[in-house]
């Protein structure tokens, strides 16, 4: 694999790439934006996106590329970080939603599970999930809160309060939380962190069937690239605020530098962790 | 050449309660010595701030007041932090200061009271001290307890709030009450500020005091008449200058009635006596309908103002309206009243070596007779509320008593 | 892949190897029958196990098995219902963490507890708590005491671990604004200021993609073979857990259900169904086993 | 709050003694040393007034910026800042009355004894955290309060004591130009002692336990030891400006050290800047000035078309507290961080400009 | 004897108003972890209020009461409205101070409008007293002891069953997550707001009917922190329960002053003494929720 054939598939980052295969206009697209923190941090440099209704997309990209910046960016919760969108806009659904406060976009049903878990400690799990449930004014919530037990029956055995459950506990019910909301879209940062293998195998699966049987759109966050790549239909690889690959999956799962950065080695076979000595890698599209 | 004077008066703060209307007689009286020719031909410039009772800005004030060409010939002051405080320095400047705190030891100019406090030349005021306002009512209720036909020593307690000022007359007051027969009881703390004292209340009844004397100002003086008389403590109150008005009777209502307290004045708004004239034209100031009632601490303003002024008016004589020469204008003359205002202004003596202005002093008794709702003009034209005058107390200026 | 073990190739002698055999004194740590109950919860159970010197030593274990519990009570954050711990051979189980600290016991933390509002820098710096001498009295007369130099000469070594975790572009930002990794990463730098002997790694590499779990990674293996610092680490990346440890135990249900080398855990039956997962066809979480190399 | 840390082009560092000064630039510690040297002149052209003023910011912004280390550093919110202030007054005065200690050792000498009795109701701290911690100084408060006016012997009682003006070498500093230089001192010195203290092991320690102290005290700090020792700290500084302050105004009586001056304090190092040495200073600045400023407004009103217009008369002291409320709340509403804050990005502004992105 | 059976008689029904001015303060920090130092002058406002109403209007009080309880919550919202709404998001200590300004423009704007003279309510109830035990208390005070305990039951459900309840907790735990989950941070402050307004008016009037209305009445504020902390902060329960305990701590200690010590001022300060012994023994009050410490 060569640097060429890398930055073919680089978009301008000011133009929104047209997603292939997909006719009717995106669910969320995220149009050339710009994010500055307190007035002078400069985060998200013009970086645009799109998912489209249904889907899986995956967010992948190092530490500090403003993964998270972006999510908040569209939940709306840069907000309460003095973060500000100073440029582009953000739409859900047809309509514009940056400046919105976080609460609103909630109750139009884009759903953030935020990183680092964040649920409320002071309450019981049954509360957390009763919360995540705060916009909906159907009666479903109790038959809700059965199903995230079916799908994490640890949180059931767990009475006291959430603040004391461990940090992958903590995740289930995070990710529980944003089932309860049955939102269109779902902004999942990381949803796998902490989370011990058998528990990662048991979340992408419900990724999955939350985006199969409730029809809810995904935008992922993940640093698992494998699994986030096997979960996803498409996927975008941002670097320093910008968006410098995208594709469908299958197009980036055999992409070489994914493989090399991403997905652990460019061939079928893993590097040891053991041996890797200090060598700085170039990565090809910068 | 006008002479600057400061003005400093709570209007805003926690003890504005009797501080407007204080402030408003000095102000009003200045206003009216100016118009009516001034400090012998000369106005004065008067300045007055309200400091909202905060200490640091009557500093401030006062160093805005002291320094500089438009230093101040003298100044109208109020509250007890903020004379205490000014008091070293008003000495070392030379500005007589005319306040609304009472404490005796301000009444020794020069330190060598038997109390030894801190010597407080340049202060004056008008009135009783606390001690001598509470040694009158001691004296009285020595009395009334005879008149009465009380069986055995009456009961004294001392109440009020563990502070300068409630306390100022406490020890002196205990000791004349020891002296005069009194069973002193120890004294009952209550706070400065308006809340429940059915506690304290219910101690006294239960100790069976016949006198109290309440120290504080009439906020939380109202609090404990109130929760007296709903528990039923049948005890003859005595208040201080400042803890006892008309708009303290109208909020306390009936608890009110029977309370004794010292007034400043020999009359009060509404008195008949020569110098009402004058203070009513002076209440036109500020008020050109005439119409309004002056409380008690109203008329008492005008005459701090004009005990200054005629002092003034004999500096101006006497080599210029400067500290120093007001200072003993204040001592020219003996039992005297400003001109204009007499029956209205206690006849009072400063001496280089004695403050003590009085050594007399009235004793009104409050009469509240019905509902209290309305404004006080109303209620004293009413007569709902009526401020009656039982008797005239000589306190004679021992020199043991000086500076306490 | 399969999960079977395959041996990891290592190019240099094998410091635990030559340890397993070695004699008590070379145990740095040791747990004894720690049970920890909340309430109604028991986190651990009658753990027992002993690390020693110079080891790579992890702890596995699903969601709240008590993983985070046990390194609590070995940094003091927890006291053990019952059971003891000893550290160099003293009991410590009654000690409380700071004192902890100074015998060199260091530690991260699975949820990040920087200290948002301070810079890296500073945050680096409060690692060095315990070996600093100025106090509030000498640190106010900072040029007349000799507080000045003291600070600079350390100030020295914690660049040096700057440079070593390659965090020198962040220096001196607040640490609370920092991306999530870049965070792992400093607490890292500050655990390792306190010049531990024992470090304890609390899930270093979750919320880190393939890259950064090789820096991360090469940074652990640099402490344990170089800075010679032995080294506790939770992690649930089996594949890290299988390249550079030792030793491993596993927990579940605050049980100990496995201990031995990442081979001989893996194999465990009990371990792969409590932990990893049965099915055997497309196994993400142990990725394919890794190239020979040579380093 | 992210701190916004810019230094301008050109200027690097060559060693680390260079990056640990207290001044980041040169320009910046020669503008320090003139402004410091510009307040020498002060007295000479400065009326009483503004000396006087200036003093009360010396010697309240000595106090509030042990108050900032104990609630901006330390994380511990104290609402009995006054009563430790008033323990300095006391103390001061008490030694130099009853021992004839010549002030200039009785004002260090306050400092150590306030010290003593902050630590002593900084022990709930080991124990309390936020609120509660906030009610136990509270109760501080209440009781020492309680305690001056009970402890003849120390305080004069209600009565009150005098305090002997300051004096070096004979001579007396008792008036507002010669105590300006007393004063001036002990906030240079102060501030000086409070900045190194942030630069160095306990200093950090403090904000290290403010941040997360369950990991600072994994980090080998003693959180009681420090608790109980940013009390102690704490109180040196309020007891530092009690002192100044008993021997300004030759008087100290219990009166002026109520609950109100105690919310006062944290006023100023709110508005301040919480957790900024400078700020400390620049809030006090900001809490005395603002009655001043709006007095000279309403004197300039008064009498005015406007007053007449608008019949204000005494309405204009009601309006005027009113606008003193106001101003804070929309100080706050506008710079929620502080002033030391807004300085910041000021200065970030000019370092960057024309470029402010 | 009985002085002392009066005395206790008297804290509870006393302590029972302090519970009420606590509660409204608990209900602000529950929700938003702000310290309301303008609490005395909602009570002030209330009770300015309810005056006006009687007596320009002369309005009978079972009119001009409730309209003062519905002015109150009105005024609740519009304060959070024009004044709080933009503090959402700001740090708390910011917030607090913003209160504090609050108190001093309330203070200032009330004897503006009503003057500086202490005014009393007109008489309310047939009988100003009734006799409890023995001792005669101002009716008044039974009303608010009934109000009071209404008041507790409807807050005690509505925390820890409604689902804006819920969402009050969650907003004061992390406003941010509470955003995200779709609750608007600014309906739950000005509810709460509304509400302790609201609740402050009941003890306003209160303490109104028995003193008369003045200014300095706005010092309950700061009297009954003492009832809030030895309650626990975040427990309504925990406030009533903790005004009832200084209203009888004060009464006691003044009966044991008033009849051996004779120390003077015991009344004031005694709570205070033991509200530190309680604090020591007890860090969260009688109820306070302990704050989570896990790592
Ligand atoms: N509140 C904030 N204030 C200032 N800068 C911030 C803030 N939050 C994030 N940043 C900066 O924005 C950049 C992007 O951060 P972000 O959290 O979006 O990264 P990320 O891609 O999610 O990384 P990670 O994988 O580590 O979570 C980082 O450099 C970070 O320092
Ligand atoms: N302070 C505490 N109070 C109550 N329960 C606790 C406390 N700390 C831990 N627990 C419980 O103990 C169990 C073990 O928690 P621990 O954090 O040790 O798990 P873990 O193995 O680290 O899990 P994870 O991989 O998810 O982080 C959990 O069920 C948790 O709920
Ligand atoms: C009303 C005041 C002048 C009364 C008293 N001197 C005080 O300052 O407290
Ligand atoms: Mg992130
Ligand atoms: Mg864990």
């Amino acid at each position: 694999m060569n640097a060429a054939t890398a930055t073919a598939a680089v978009n301008p980052a000011s133009a929104p790439a047209p997603v292939p295969g997909t006719a009717k206009a995106p669910l969320l697209s995220v149009n050339n934006i710009e994010v500055v923190y307190n007035d002078v941090i400069l985060v998200l440099r013009g970086l645009s996106l799109e998912v489209p209704e249904g889907e899986i997309v995956a967010l992948l990209g190092a530490n500090g590329a403003g993964k998270s910046t972006t999510l908040k960016a569209i939940s709306g919760l840069l907000k309460t970080e003095d973060g500000e969108v100073t440029r582009g806009d953000i739409s859900f659904a047809g309509e514009r939603i940056n400046g919105i406060d976080p609460d609103k976009i909630v109750r139009r049903g884009i759903f953030q599970v935020m990183e680092g878990r964040r649920i409320i400690g002071d309450m019981t799990c049954q509360e957390n999930l009763r919360l995540g449930a705060f916009t909906r004014r159907d009666g479903g919530v109790k038959d809700d809160i059965e199903m995230v037990y079916h799908y994490f029956p640890r949180l059931k055995e767990r009475t006291g309060l959430a603040g004391y459950l461990s940090g992958g506990e903590q995740q289930m019910l995070a990710i529980g939380r944003a089932m309860m909301a049955r939102p269109k879209l779902i902004l999942m940062d990381e949803p796998s962190m902490g989370l011990s293998p058998l528990m990662v195998k048991e979340v992408f699966s419900i990724i999955r069937q939350i985006n199969k049987d409730l029809g809810v759109t995904i935008l992922l966050v993940e640093q698992n690239a494998r699994m986030a790549l096997q979960a996803a239909t498409r996927g975008y690889i941002m670097e320093n605020g910008k968006v410098v690959l995208d594709g469908t999956a299958e197009e980036l799962r055999n992409n070489e530098d994914v493989k090399e950065f991403y997905l652990g080695g460019g061939n079928e076979e893993r590097k040891s962790f053991k041996n890797l000595k200090s060598f700085k890698r170039r990565k090809r599209w910068i | 050449q006008k002479i600057p004077v400061g003005h400093l008066a709570d209007q805003s703060g926690a003890t504005s309660d009797v501080g407007v209307p204080f402030g408003q007689g000095v102000a009003d009286a200045l206003a009216y010595i100016n118009k009516n020719g001034g400090v012998a031909g000369t106005t004065m410039d008067v300045e007055t701030v309200d400091y909202g009772y905060q200490a640091p800005r009557a500093i401030s004030q006062y160093k805005k007041w002291s320094s500089g060409s438009g230093k101040v010939a003298a100044i109208q002051g109020w509250g007890t932090a903020d004379t205490e405080a000014l008091t070293g320095f008003v000495g070392k400047d030379e500005i007589p200061y005319y306040s609304g705190s009472y404490s005796g030891h301000l009444t020794d100019p020069t330190g060598n009271g038997p109390h030894g406090s801190k010597p407080a030349p340049y202060n004056f005021f008008y009135g009783p001290s606390y001690s001598d306002g509470l040694r009158a009512m001691l004296m009285w209720a020595a009395e009334d307890w005879k008149t009465k036909g009380g069986s055995g020593k009456p009961k004294y307690v001392h109440m009020g709030a563990n502070h300068p000022y409630p306390n100022a007359p406490k020890e002196a007051g205990e000791q004349l009450a020891k002296e005069l027969g009194f069973d002193v009881l120890p004294a009952v703390q209550f706070a400065l500020t308006p809340g429940d004292y059915t506690a304290q209340c219910l101690t006294l009844k239960q100790a069976g005091a016949n006198y109290a004397y309440l120290g504080n100002t009439a906020g939380s003086n109202i609090s404990v008449l109130k929760a007296c008389q709903t528990v039923g403590a049948q005890v003859q109150f005595m208040g201080n200058v400042w803890g006892m008005d008309e708009n303290a009777a109208k909020a306390a209502g009936s608890a009110a009635n029977g309370v004794i307290f010292p007034v400043r004045t020999a009359a009060i708004w509404g008195g008949d006596a020569p110098g009402m004239k004058i203070v009513k034209e002076i209440s036109k100031v500020s008020d050109a309908a005439g119409t309004a009632y002056r409380p008690v601490h109203y008329v008492s303003g005008i005459c701090s103002a004009f005990y200054m002024k005629e002092a003034m008016d004999w500096a101006k004589q006497n080599g210029g309206v400067t500290g120093p020469n007001i200072r003993k204008g204040m001592y020219q003359k003996k039992d005297w009243v400003p001109a204009g205002l007499e029956g209205v202004c206690v006849p009072s003596t400063w001496t280089e070596t004695d403050h003590r202005g009085m050594d007399k002093v009235n004793l009104y008794r409050a009469n509240v007779t019905g509902d209290t709702g309305g404004s006080v003009d109303e209620l004293v034209k009413a007569g709902t509320i009526k401020l009656e005058k039982i008797a005239t107390v000589d306190v004679p200026r021992k020199p043991e008593w000086l500076g306490w | 892949m399969s999960g079977a073990p395959v041996a990891s190739p290592r190019g240099y002698a094998h410091p635990a190897d030559a340890t397993r055999a070695a004699s008590p004194s070379d145990t740095i740590f040791e747990a004894r029958g720690v049970s920890l109950r909340f309430g109604g919860v028991q986190a651990l159970t009658d753990v027992g196990f002993s690390i020693r010197k110079g080891e790579l030593f992890s702890i596995i274990g699903p969601n709240g098995a008590g993983k985070t519990s046990m390194v609590n009570c070995i940094s003091g954050r927890y006291r053990p219902t019952d059971g003891k711990v000893y550290f160099k051979g003293q009991d410590i189980t009654g000690m409380t963490p700071n004192h902890r600290a100074s015998l060199g016991i260091g530690r991260t933390f699975q949820n990040l507890a920087l200290f948002g509002h301070m810079t890296v820098l500073d945050n680096i710096m409060v690692g060095r708590h315990h070996l600093l001498k100025n106090n509030f009295f000498t640190g106010s007369l900072y040029w007349l005491t000799g507080a000045r130099k003291e600070e600079l000469a350390h100030r020295r070594e914690v660049e040096e671990i700057i440079d070593f975790l390659e965090i020198q572009h962040v220096r001196k930002a607040t640490a609370g604004t920092l991306s999530y990794g870049l965070r792992k990463r400093v607490e890292l730098a500050r655990a390792i200021a306190l010049k531990p002997d024992l470090i304890l790694l609390d899930e270093p590499m979750a919320g880190m993609n393939l890259e950064e779990k090789e820096d991360m990674a090469r940074y652990i293996v640099d402490l344990n073979e170089e800075f010679g610092m032995t080294v506790v680490m939770i992690e649930h990346d089996m594949g890290v857990v299988m390249d550079i440890s030792h030793r491993v135990i596993v927990l579940e249900f605050g049980k100990k259900i496995a201990e031995g080398t990442p081979e001989e855990v893996l194999a465990d039956p009990r371990v792969k169904r409590a932990y990893l997962g049965e099915d055997d066809e497309e196994d993400e979480a142990v990725a394919p086993p890794p190239k020979q190399e040579v380093a | 709050m992210a701190n916004i840390s810019l230094i301008p082009c050109g200027d690097f560092k060559t060693r680390y003694a260079a990056d640990t000064t207290i001044f980041p630039t040169k320009t910046s510690r020669n503008f320090a040393i003139l402004g410091v040297a510009l307040l020498l002149l002060c007295p000479a052209f400065m009326d009483r007034y503004w000396l006087n003023l200036c003093i009360q910011i010396g010697y309240l912004g000595i106090a509030a910026l042990g108050l900032n280390i104990l609630v901006g550093f330390t994380g511990q919110i104290s609402i009995g800042h006054a009563a430790f202030f008033g323990f300095g007054a006391f103390s001061s005065a008490w030694l130099s009355n009853s021992f004839g200690i010549p002030v200039a050792l009785a004002i260090p000498l306050a400092g150590v004894m306030t010290t003593a009795v902050g630590m002593l109701f900084g022990i709930p701290a080991a124990r309390l955290k936020g609120l509660y911690l906030a009610i136990a100084t509270l109760a501080a408060q209440y009781i020492l309060q309680d305690f001056f006016s009970r402890a003849d012997w120390f305080t004069g009682g209600t009565a009150g004591t005098i305090a002997e003006p300051f004096s070096l070498f004979g001579y007396a500093f008792d008036t507002d130009e010669s105590f300006f230089y007393v004063v001036l001192v002990y906030v240079v010195v102060m501030y000086i002692l409070a900045t190194n203290l942030m630069r160095s092991r306990d200093g950090r320690a403090l904000v290290a336990v403010r941040d997360h102290y369950l990991s600072a005290e994994i980090m080998g700090i003693n959180l009681t030891k420090y608790r109980t020792m940013s009390f102690g700290i704490s109180s040196f500084y309020a007891g530092i400006g009690g002192a100044l302050y008993a021997h300004y105004l030759q008087f100290v009586s219990v009166e002026g050290f109520t609950i109100l001056f105690s919310i006062q304090f944290l006023g100023m190092i709110i508005i301040g800047g919480l957790g900024s040495i400078m700020g400390s200073l620049m809030g006090t600045a900001f809490m005395v000035l603002l009655p001043e400023v709006m007095q000279a407004i309403t004197t300039a009103l008064s009498g005015t078309a406007i007053d007449a217009a608008l019949n204000l008369r005494e309405a204009i002291a009601f309006l005027r507290e009113m606008a003193i409320g106001l101003v804070i709340i929309l100080f706050l509403v506008f710079e929620p961080d502080g002033l030391a804050h807004r300085w910041k990005q000021i200065k970030a502004y000019w370092k960057l400009y024309p470029f402010s992105h | 004897m009985t002085l002392l059976f009066q005395l206790l008689v008297n804290g509870l029904i006393v302590g029972a108003l302090y519970g009420v001015v606590a509660m409204s303060f608990v209900l602000i920090y529950k929700a938003s972890r702000i310290v309301n130092f303008a609490q005395g002058e909602f009570l002030l406002i209330g009770a300015w209020t309810c005056w006006w109403l009687l007596t320009s209007w002369q309005l009978p009080f079972w009119i001009g009461f409730p309209i003062t309880l519905a002015f109150m919550l009105v005024f609740g919202i519009v304060l959070q409205v024009v004044v709080l709404r933009p503090m959402i998001g700001e740090p708390i200590i910011s917030v607090i101070m913003v209160t504090i300004g609050l108190s001093i423009f309330f203070q200032a704007m009330m004897k503006w409008m009503f003057g500086v003279f202490a005014k009393p309510f007109p008489t309310i109830f047939a009988s100003p007293t009734v006799n409890i035990l023995g001792l005669d208390v101002q009716t008044v005070y039974v009303m608010s002891l009934v109000i009071s305990i209404l008041i507790m039951a409807g807050f005690g459900w509505f925390f820890k069953y409604s689902r804006m309840g819920l969402a009050m907790r969650a907003t004061a735990f992390d406003q941010q997550v509470a955003q995200s989950l779709g609750i608007s941070v600014r309906h739950m402050f000005a509810m709460s707001w509304a509400i302790s307004a609201m609740v402050s008016a009941v003890a306003g009037v209160t303490v109104g009917v028995v003193n008369g209305v003045s200014s300095a009445l706005s010092f309950f504020g700061i009297k009954v922190f003492p009832a809030v902390i030895l309650g626990g902060l975040d427990s309504v329960a925990g406030a009533v329960l903790g005004g009832l305990i200084v209203g009888v701590l004060e009464n006691l200690a003044h009966y044991l002053d008033s009849q051996w010590l004779n120390w003077g001022n015991m009344y004031e300060i005694a709570p205070f003494y033991v509200l530190i012994v309680i604090l020591m023994i007890k860090p969260y009050g009688l109820f306070g929720t302990k704050d989570i410490e896990r790592v």
